[in-house]
């Protein structure tokens, strides 16, 4: 409806491979992308930057990690809480060991840790695959939040068996522990998930993108055009802890200010997985979708009543919660088991041929 | 050196000084690992018959249990309690075909996978909400189960074994007994075999899928009450239990996805491995590996066996 | 303003010249290949243009040859084109899909030496007549593909062709002068191409059209419609009809504007949606299946946006026309057209791929007022000219805000128009064309001695609106035998206006009555057979069908009506029709390859049918020979049934009133 | 207008992949025994025989995704044991399947595209950036890949996820895919199994012309003996996994073996 495409031809491949084709999918990016830049750091609550947006925008970083792996390798994964927990704890300690370097780095850093450790568990990939494959990123996850409950090291000792979040600053000004404002931390969050996104929609959109899905699709097909599988998947791997690890590091330092080891357990891992099912295997957009979805919808649903005067009890909420998710999760799967992703491909392509049908 | 030592004699040379205590972390370990299987049976019957990979196992053996002794508290008699759960079992699974499966079907197993972890949620949240989140003592006794141990004198020290868990492993065995004559003997069984084969099959049989999900769902639900009673009287019911479950995971790993002898091997090979595991491994590491070591036990068998213990080996077709 | 200068170049190659200096980096060219738009600026088109004449002038092309241009709309055929106006040669475009004989007519006719042609199927077309062409010497391809063991000792392709041009240029310093040289000695009254008219009767004739008089008409016509380099037009009719040549070609280098040309004929609709284009140009049924399609597609849309869609459409036809002619306006409706602007005609321009267009003209035969409407509704700046190959197209044109669907227009800037006594419209324009090549008699037949040309089309200027009102050809306009007017094309027009009716040819000349026989409209018809659970297994089984039969017979008793209506044309009702079993085919000769009946050939060929509609029989037995697709022949034979109509009642009373 | 029949002779150059005594079993089954045969350079090689001969087999072990237990086979003059299925690929044997192999959830482009990925070689940092060396490569494989469309007449489905495209055209997608690869040895498997007569002559039209064009060497299986008789330089009849006839489609024709085989068959 809002589409006029009439006129708006390629005359290079440069322009016809572009991510955003479409003029006006250009101009609704650059709203949101203003719209978040711009306008909700300066007009958005405190409550709605730290408890609405920072967490939503760390979870999209981490669903879209596990997505490169599951949605576009085909690789089922029941261990992003680890990887998660990996670049966190690794931050953690590369700023308690150097804490003069800038914590942008480290936290940078952590997600080469991550996908170190992503690799080492990704290795029977070689020779496993689906359930089988997901058992083994079990192992990882159990294995890894063992190491981070049981291993002092991990947490420097601490009493608490937790990890405090120390005061760093970039500029001057500090960017995390309590000192540092929910916009600061808003807006590192936010430069870390444009840039990533950017560079996963690059690499998605080339040879590697390709290569990927190709393995999803059909891995024998894809080793006999010349595609290397485990160097692929292992790939896969890599790039996909990688991001998760770059979450875990934020969901800590930005978001959290402490986080005991349980923060990255199993459940952690299935919540990610959810947001990657529900928005759509296999897109970047659908991340966004499924992680404003399982994340932001829950909000709304405690806070909702209350703004209509009906006091629940908050153990209540937290239980319709649970069912209202689970119930959610299954009615998607049934009315679009591609996810949110496709209702919204869906409701574009209707909308660019509006007023016809198909 | 010190640390080779510790790793590849010590325990070794433990277990022989004092064999007594081996025993007893090999009974602890087959006790677990019963449980494992009553999980893991769970599973297979629901993956054989309509190849669903059911998460929601293990949550329905707390929703079971939870169930059970809720109603209890609520001042059900015991038995009553019992067969109204059953019945609850009974409309989980009615309400799953109806409302998950039926409208799922031909999808890809990823979905119906997904749609399982929709239905632990849905079950955390109701359960919580109906019977409340605090841990609960199951009504072990009112049920007629044992209390108590046994000891036994043996090699200059003694082995204590809890009834109870005498109690679960007589019951694991007449349960799985009981659904291996079901499903060699009785009309339903054999149909629920054919469909594993083929779908097309179980309908020449005259038995709708429709019929036969509902039935595996069942028959899983009633396991999964044995296991919440068995596993409750050993220490609470809570939802913690649930993780516990995923411990399935690497048993059906080990015994292949549809064998029901192989859940059976699988889970007291992982039972045991893990017991004896953290009894002799564990302080060496900091306690507490029974957490993973399941797992990487199912990886490193993966890697040498991928197609499982009773699984065939496969050849790739194109 | 491009024009201005335009007066001074005379020639197409001067224009060139002109446009690769002024408008040296804007697009000329676009061409969808290879999944882009793949696009050249007029300076790079003229340094092609450049290269490919020399090369051409190496292989022996000189001063008053022709060559024969065959394909489909490409750049290297429009290059072609040009270079060899360059040289001062002749080119001489032939359709596409012209069969070998008629290839061989043409080639023959022209006495061409050289031919250009799109690939390997024209390739084969003429060696398939080679041996009727001994002139013929050097053929040009631009798509290699399937070519490689073809004998290439008479053979080349055209980028071989260029690239040999492009390195003499490079090594041959005084080449460029030369080039100049013959660029400059070519006059504006010299042949600058010659199109042969398809010709609804005999053997095509070709149109001898000079330089200076195309320039002039094209810029008269790029002033009308202010045409400019910012413009864009998709060249998507056949490029050896003076339409494309004259709409794209000769208007394009006049304004400087760029010509796209799409994919391949299947692509044609989502290339023009792509490009977007500013001109556009559609004959009626091509805007009328259109039409149909956009109907049958909104079918299949919910009840909730069909409605929106009928609803707001209904503003369209109620408020839109006035709209766009700036016409008085109620708020209310300059309200509710913006919400269906933004609902409906924006999103449906966009969809067909009008969303850019400015202006936009429709010719060829008359346009039903209805679907006429329909596209000005919407927003479409559709009008009407009236035009033939001897004009270079426009001899009249509608200007902005005084159009009307049964007329074509007053006379365009410079032309004139005088109708003579027989009712025969005459014109004198500055596009009219030399004479016909190699044909003084049939020249002379055309021309007055005060030097207008005939059209062979009966009209008259309309009183009310001062506008040229076309009724048919002046040939074809006979008399009954009770001595009322026929004029076929009239009652045909009117019969076609019904969806249902794709193609209707009436008899009566000579007769006591009128008859017409009918092709139904496949996609209508059929889309309504869905509808209505009427089964069918072939075009021949649905046109027979009594249901069909009964549907056409409503649409012939409306036509009765609306004739009755006219004092002129009361007496010329239909008294009987019949529904062929086969569709009009110009592959059968039946239609000329710009899909007009040839009303002479089809009654010879229905001889039996028209008989039988004259001989009072109810049915009658028809075997016709046809040509499929892949140029096999074979034999149609069906039993055709008659329906006889009641006349309308003439109104005497409304005699007063009129 | 093909080139005349002798001309086509000079086409055909020395031996290309040379197949010696190969056998193949799978756990005691027996799908190919002692078979040797040799592809010559440019020729179009038809591996026929009934159902169960083990023809796709045959394929697999040149293009390395079965072992054989036992032979030998020279691809380019270099005898290999044991090789993979993608370094079979960078050797340059492209494959296409019986039940098209396409990447279901890609588009024909990209499916064509995933083709190249051999002939691509930009890091992984370029690839992050997606400009400047790594665009360069993308372009100038898409345009590469664009004549393969055009050559294939694809066009107007470039976009189209393949799973949505009806068979005939998958089949196209797919040999596509494999011409990416510019192979030197093409293996089609059935390349025309259930096809329509007019979808079989265009893709009859499609093989010569890439046996013409691209000078590529092909070794397809057919059952069609019409097509096998219009294609084929020379062919070889397997049955049961033994060879049983060897030479032009002519000769084949006559074979008493062959006709024995065929006849068991006849359907």
């Amino acid at each position: 409806m809002f589409y006029r495409e009439a006129g708006q031809f390629k005359t290079s491949y440069t322009a016809d491979m572009s991510v955003f084709p479409i003029l006006q999918d250009r101009v609704g990016l650059a709203i949101i992308l203003i719209v978040a830049v711009a306008i909700i750091p300066f007009f958005g609550s405190g409550f709605l930057l730290q408890a609405v947006m920072t967490p939503f925008l760390v979870f999209a970083l981490a669903t879209i990690g596990l997505n490169l792996l599951t949605g576009y390798t085909g690789l089922l994964s029941l261990g992003t809480g680890a990887f998660m927990g990996v670049g966190a704890y690794a931050c953690y300690k590369l700023t308690t060991y150097f804490p003069d370097v800038n914590l942008i780095v480290w936290i940078i850093v952590s997600g080469f840790f991550s996908a170190a450790v992503g690799v080492l568990f990704g290795l029977p990939s070689l020779r496993i695959k689906g359930f089988y494959l997901a058992v083994a990123t079990l192992a990882a996850q159990f294995f890894l939040s063992w190491c981070f409950i049981r291993q002092p090291w991990f947490y420097n000792y601490n009493v608490s068996g937790a990890i405090e979040v120390p005061t760093r600053t970039l500029f001057g000004i500090p960017i995390t522990g309590a000192t540092s404002s929910d916009a600061t931390r808003y807006f590192i969050v936010l430069g870390f998930v444009i840039a990533m996104t950017w560079l996963a929609s690059n690499l998605v959109h080339g040879r590697i993108g390709r290569m990927w899905m190709a393995v999803r699709d059909m891995d024998l097909a894809a080793e006999l055009i010349g595609i290397r599988l485990l160097r692929t998947k292992l790939l896969a791997f890599a790039i996909s802890s990688f991001y998760c690890g770059v979450a875990g590091a934020l969901m800590v330092f930005m978001w959290y200010g402490s986080a005991e080891p349980s923060v990255f357990d199993v459940n952690l891992s299935f919540y990610i997985l959810f947001m990657v099912i529900i928005g759509g295997l296999g897109s970047l957009t659908g991340s966004f979708f499924g992680a404003a979805l399982i994340y932001i919808l829950p909000i709304l649903l405690r806070y909702v009543p209350a703004e209509f005067g009906m006091p629940i009890q908050s153990s209540t909420v937290e239980h319709i919660q649970y069912m209202v998710i689970g119930a959610l999760i299954v009615f998607f799967l049934i009315v679009e088991p591609a996810g949110l992703a496709r209702l919204w491909q869906v409701g574009k392509q209707k909308l660019r041929v509006w007023p016809f049908p198909y | 050196m010190d640390l080779l030592y510790k790793v590849f004699l010590d325990p070794f040379v433990q277990m022989g000084t004092a064999p007594d205590l081996l025993v007893q972390t090999l009974w602890d370990g087959l006790v677990a690992g019963v449980l494992y299987s009553l999980i893991a049976l769970g599973f297979v019957l629901i993956f054989k018959a309509s190849g669903v990979f059911n998460f929601a196992q293990g949550i329905m053996v707390v929703f079971a249990a939870l169930t059970l002794v809720g109603l209890h508290e609520k001042g059900v008699p015991a038995y009553l309690a019992l067969a109204i759960t059953l019945a609850v079992m009974f409309g989980l699974a009615v309400g799953v075909e109806r409302l998950m499966l039926r409208p799922l079907v031909n999808q890809p197993d990823i979905i119906l996978f997904m749609a399982t972890f929709g239905l632990t949620y849905f079950l955390i949240g109701f359960g919580e909400l109906v019977f409340g989140g605090n841990p609960k003592v199951m009504i072990a006794s009112e049920l007629g189960l044992p209390k108590g141990a046994v000891d036994i004198n043996f090699a200059g020290g003694f082995v204590s074994l809890q009834k109870i868990d005498i109690a679960a492993a007589i019951i694991a065995s007449l349960m799985v007994a009981a659904l291996a004559v079901f499903f060699q003997k009785t009309r339903i069984g054999r149909a629920l075999r054919a469909v594993a084969d083929s779908h097309k099959a179980a309908l020449s049989v005259g038995i709708s899928l429709n019929q036969i999900w509902v039935i595996v769902w069942f028959a899983a639900g009633v396991v999964a009450l044995a296991t919440g009673i068995m596993w409750g009287a050993r220490s609470e019911v809570s939802f913690a239990l649930q993780i516990i479950a995923l411990k399935a995971l690497p048993v059906l790993i080990l015994g292949g996805f549809t064998s029901i002898p192989g859940a059976i091997v699988g889970g007291l090979i992982i039972g045991i491995g893990e017991k004896v595991g953290e009894f002799y491994w564990g302080p060496l590491l900091g306690s507490g590996i029974e957490t993973w070591l399941a797992y990487v036990i199912a990886l490193v068998f993966l890697l040498f066996r991928p197609q499982g213990l009773f699984g065939e080996k496969i050849i790739e077709r194109i | 303003m491009a024009s201005t200068v335009a007066a001074r170049a005379d020639t197409f190659p001067k224009l060139l010249a002109r446009n690769a200096r002024d408008f040296a980096a804007r697009p000329a060219m676009r061409h969808k290949d290879l999944g882009i738009w793949q696009t050249w600026t007029w300076a790079q088109t003229e340094e092609i243009v450049r290269a490919y004449a020399v090369g051409l002038s190496q292989l022996g092309l000189k001063r008053g040859e022709t060559i024969a241009i065959i394909g489909s709309n490409r750049p290297k055929l429009y290059w072609s084109i040009l270079a060899a106006q360059t040289l001062g040669a002749v080119p001489v475009p032939v359709y596409a899909d012209a069969v070998a004989d008629e290839l061989a007519y043409v080639l023959k006719h022209a006495d061409v030496r050289f031919a250009a042609v799109e690939d390997q199927e024209q390739v084969d077309k003429i060696q398939s007549v080679q041996d009727r062409l001994p002139r013929l010497e050097w053929m040009f391809y631009d798509e290699p593909r399937g070519l490689r063991d073809y004998d290439h000792s008479r053979l080349r392709s055209m980028e071989d062709v260029i690239g040999d041009g492009r390195k003499a240029l490079a090594t041959d310093a005084k080449l460029g002068a030369w080039l100049d040289d013959e660029i400059a000695t070519t006059k504006g009254a010299d042949p600058s191409i010659i199109l042969y008219t398809s010709g609804t009767t005999g053997q095509s004739k070709g149109v001898v059209l000079s330089g200076e008089r195309s320039i002039a008409a094209a810029t008269d016509t790029v002033n009308f419609d202010h045409l400019d380099e910012n413009d864009v037009a998709l060249a998507y009719l056949p490029l050896a009809w003076v339409g494309d040549h004259y709409l794209n070609f000769a208007q394009g280098l006049v304004a400087g504007f760029c010509m796209a040309c799409p994919e391949n004929a299947d692509t044609a609709m989502a290339d023009l949606r792509e490009i977007g284009p500013t001109f556009y140009f559609a004959p009626p049924r091509t805007l009328e299946a259109l039409l149909t399609r956009v109907m049958i597609r909104m079918e299949d849309a919910g009840a909730l946006k069909r409605r929106i869609f009928h609803y707001f459409i209904g503003v369209a036809r109620q408020y839109g026309e006035r709209i766009l002619n700036g016409e008085k306006v109620p708020l209310t409706g300059r309200i509710l057209y913006g919400i269906g602007s933004l609902l409906v005609y924006g999103p449906l321009k966009n969809v067909l791929g009008f969303s850019r267009v400015r202006v936009a003209y429709t010719a060829g035969e008359a346009i039903g007022p209805d679907l006429f409407a329909f596209y000005r509704s919407i927003g479409l700046n559709l009008k009407q000219l009236y035009g033939q190959t001897e004009a270079f197209l426009y001899v009249t044109a509608q200007p902005d805000g005084a159009i009307y669907s049964d007329t074509v227009g007053p006379a365009c800037p410079n032309v004139d128009i005088k109708i003579a006594d027989s009712g025969e419209v005459l014109f004198r324009s500055p596009g009219m064309f030399t004479g016909y090549f190699r044909d003084d008699a049939k020249t002379a037949e055309v021309m007055t001695p005060d030097g207008y040309v005939k059209t062979g089309d009966a009209g008259f200027f309309d009183d009310k609106t001062g506008q040229l009102k076309i009724i048919d050809r002046a040939k074809d306009v006979g008399k009954l035998n009770d001595g009322t007017l026929f004029a076929p094309k009239y009652i045909e027009n009117k019969l076609k206006f019904f969806p249902n009716i794709r193609e209707a040819v009436a008899y009566g000349d000579g007769r006591d009555f009128v008859t017409v026989m009918l092709n139904i409209d496949l996609t209508a018809v059929g889309s309504w057979a869905e509808r209505n659970n009427v089964a069918y297994a072939s075009y021949q089984e649905l046109a027979g069908h009594p249901l069909v039969y009964d549907m056409l017979e409503k649409n012939v008793a409306e036509v009765n009506r609306s004739l009755a209506a006219d004092k002129m044309m009361a007496g010329a009702q239909i008294r009987r029709f019949l529904v062929l079993h086969k569709e009009l085919d110009a592959d059968d000769g039946e239609l000329t390859r710009t899909q007009k009946v040839r009303r002479g050939f089809v009654a010879e060929r229905y001889a039996p049918l028209i008989n039988a509609l004259y001989d009072g029989s109810t049915e009658a037995d028809i075997s016709t020979e046809v040509t499929f697709e892949d140029g096999r022949k074979g034999t149609i034979s069906a039993r055709v049934r008659i329906r006889d109509m009641k006349l309308e009642p003439v109104p005497r009373v409304r005699k007063a009133a009129a | 207008m093909r080139a005349p029949d002798s001309e086509s002779k000079t086409r055909v150059g020395d031996v290309l992949l040379a197949v010696e005594d190969v056998s193949l079993a799978f756990g005691g089954v027996k799908a190919i025994s002692g078979v040797s045969f040799d592809i010559r350079q440019g020729e179009i090689r038809a591996i026929i025989g009934p159902n169960g001969a083990g023809k796709t087999s045959m394929l697999n072990v040149i293009n390395g995704f079965y072992h054989p237990q036992q032979g030998r086979i020279t691809f380019k003059g270099a005898t290999r044991a044991k090789m993979r299925p993608y370094e079979a690929a960078a050797g340059g044997i492209a494959r296409t399947f019986q039940n098209v192999a396409l990447f279901r959830g890609m588009s024909a482009l990209d499916n064509i595209m995933a083709g190249r990925t051999l002939k691509m070689n930009r890091s992984l940092i370029w690839q992050l950036l997606r400009f400047g060396p790594a665009m360069r490569e993308e372009v100038e494989h898409r345009r590469f890949v664009e004549e393969i469309i055009d050559f294939l007449k694809i066009q107007e489905i470039r976009r189209t996820p393949v799973g949505r495209l009806p068979y005939g055209l998958q089949k196209r997608v797919e040999l596509g895919r494999a011409l990416a690869m510019e192979p030197e040895l093409l293996l089609l498997d059935e390349p025309m199994a259930g096809m329509n007569l007019e979808e079989k002559e265009d893709m009859s039209r499609f093989i010569l012309d890439v046996n013409d064009y691209y000078g590529t060497t092909i070794a397809l299986i057919e059952h069609d003996m019409g097509v096998v008789m219009d294609l084929s330089d020379r062919v070889v009849v397997l049955d049961h996994g033994i060879k049983i006839a060897d030479g032009t489609p002519a000769e084949v024709m006559k074979d008493q073996a062959v006709i024995d085989a065929y006849l068991g068959v006849s359907h």
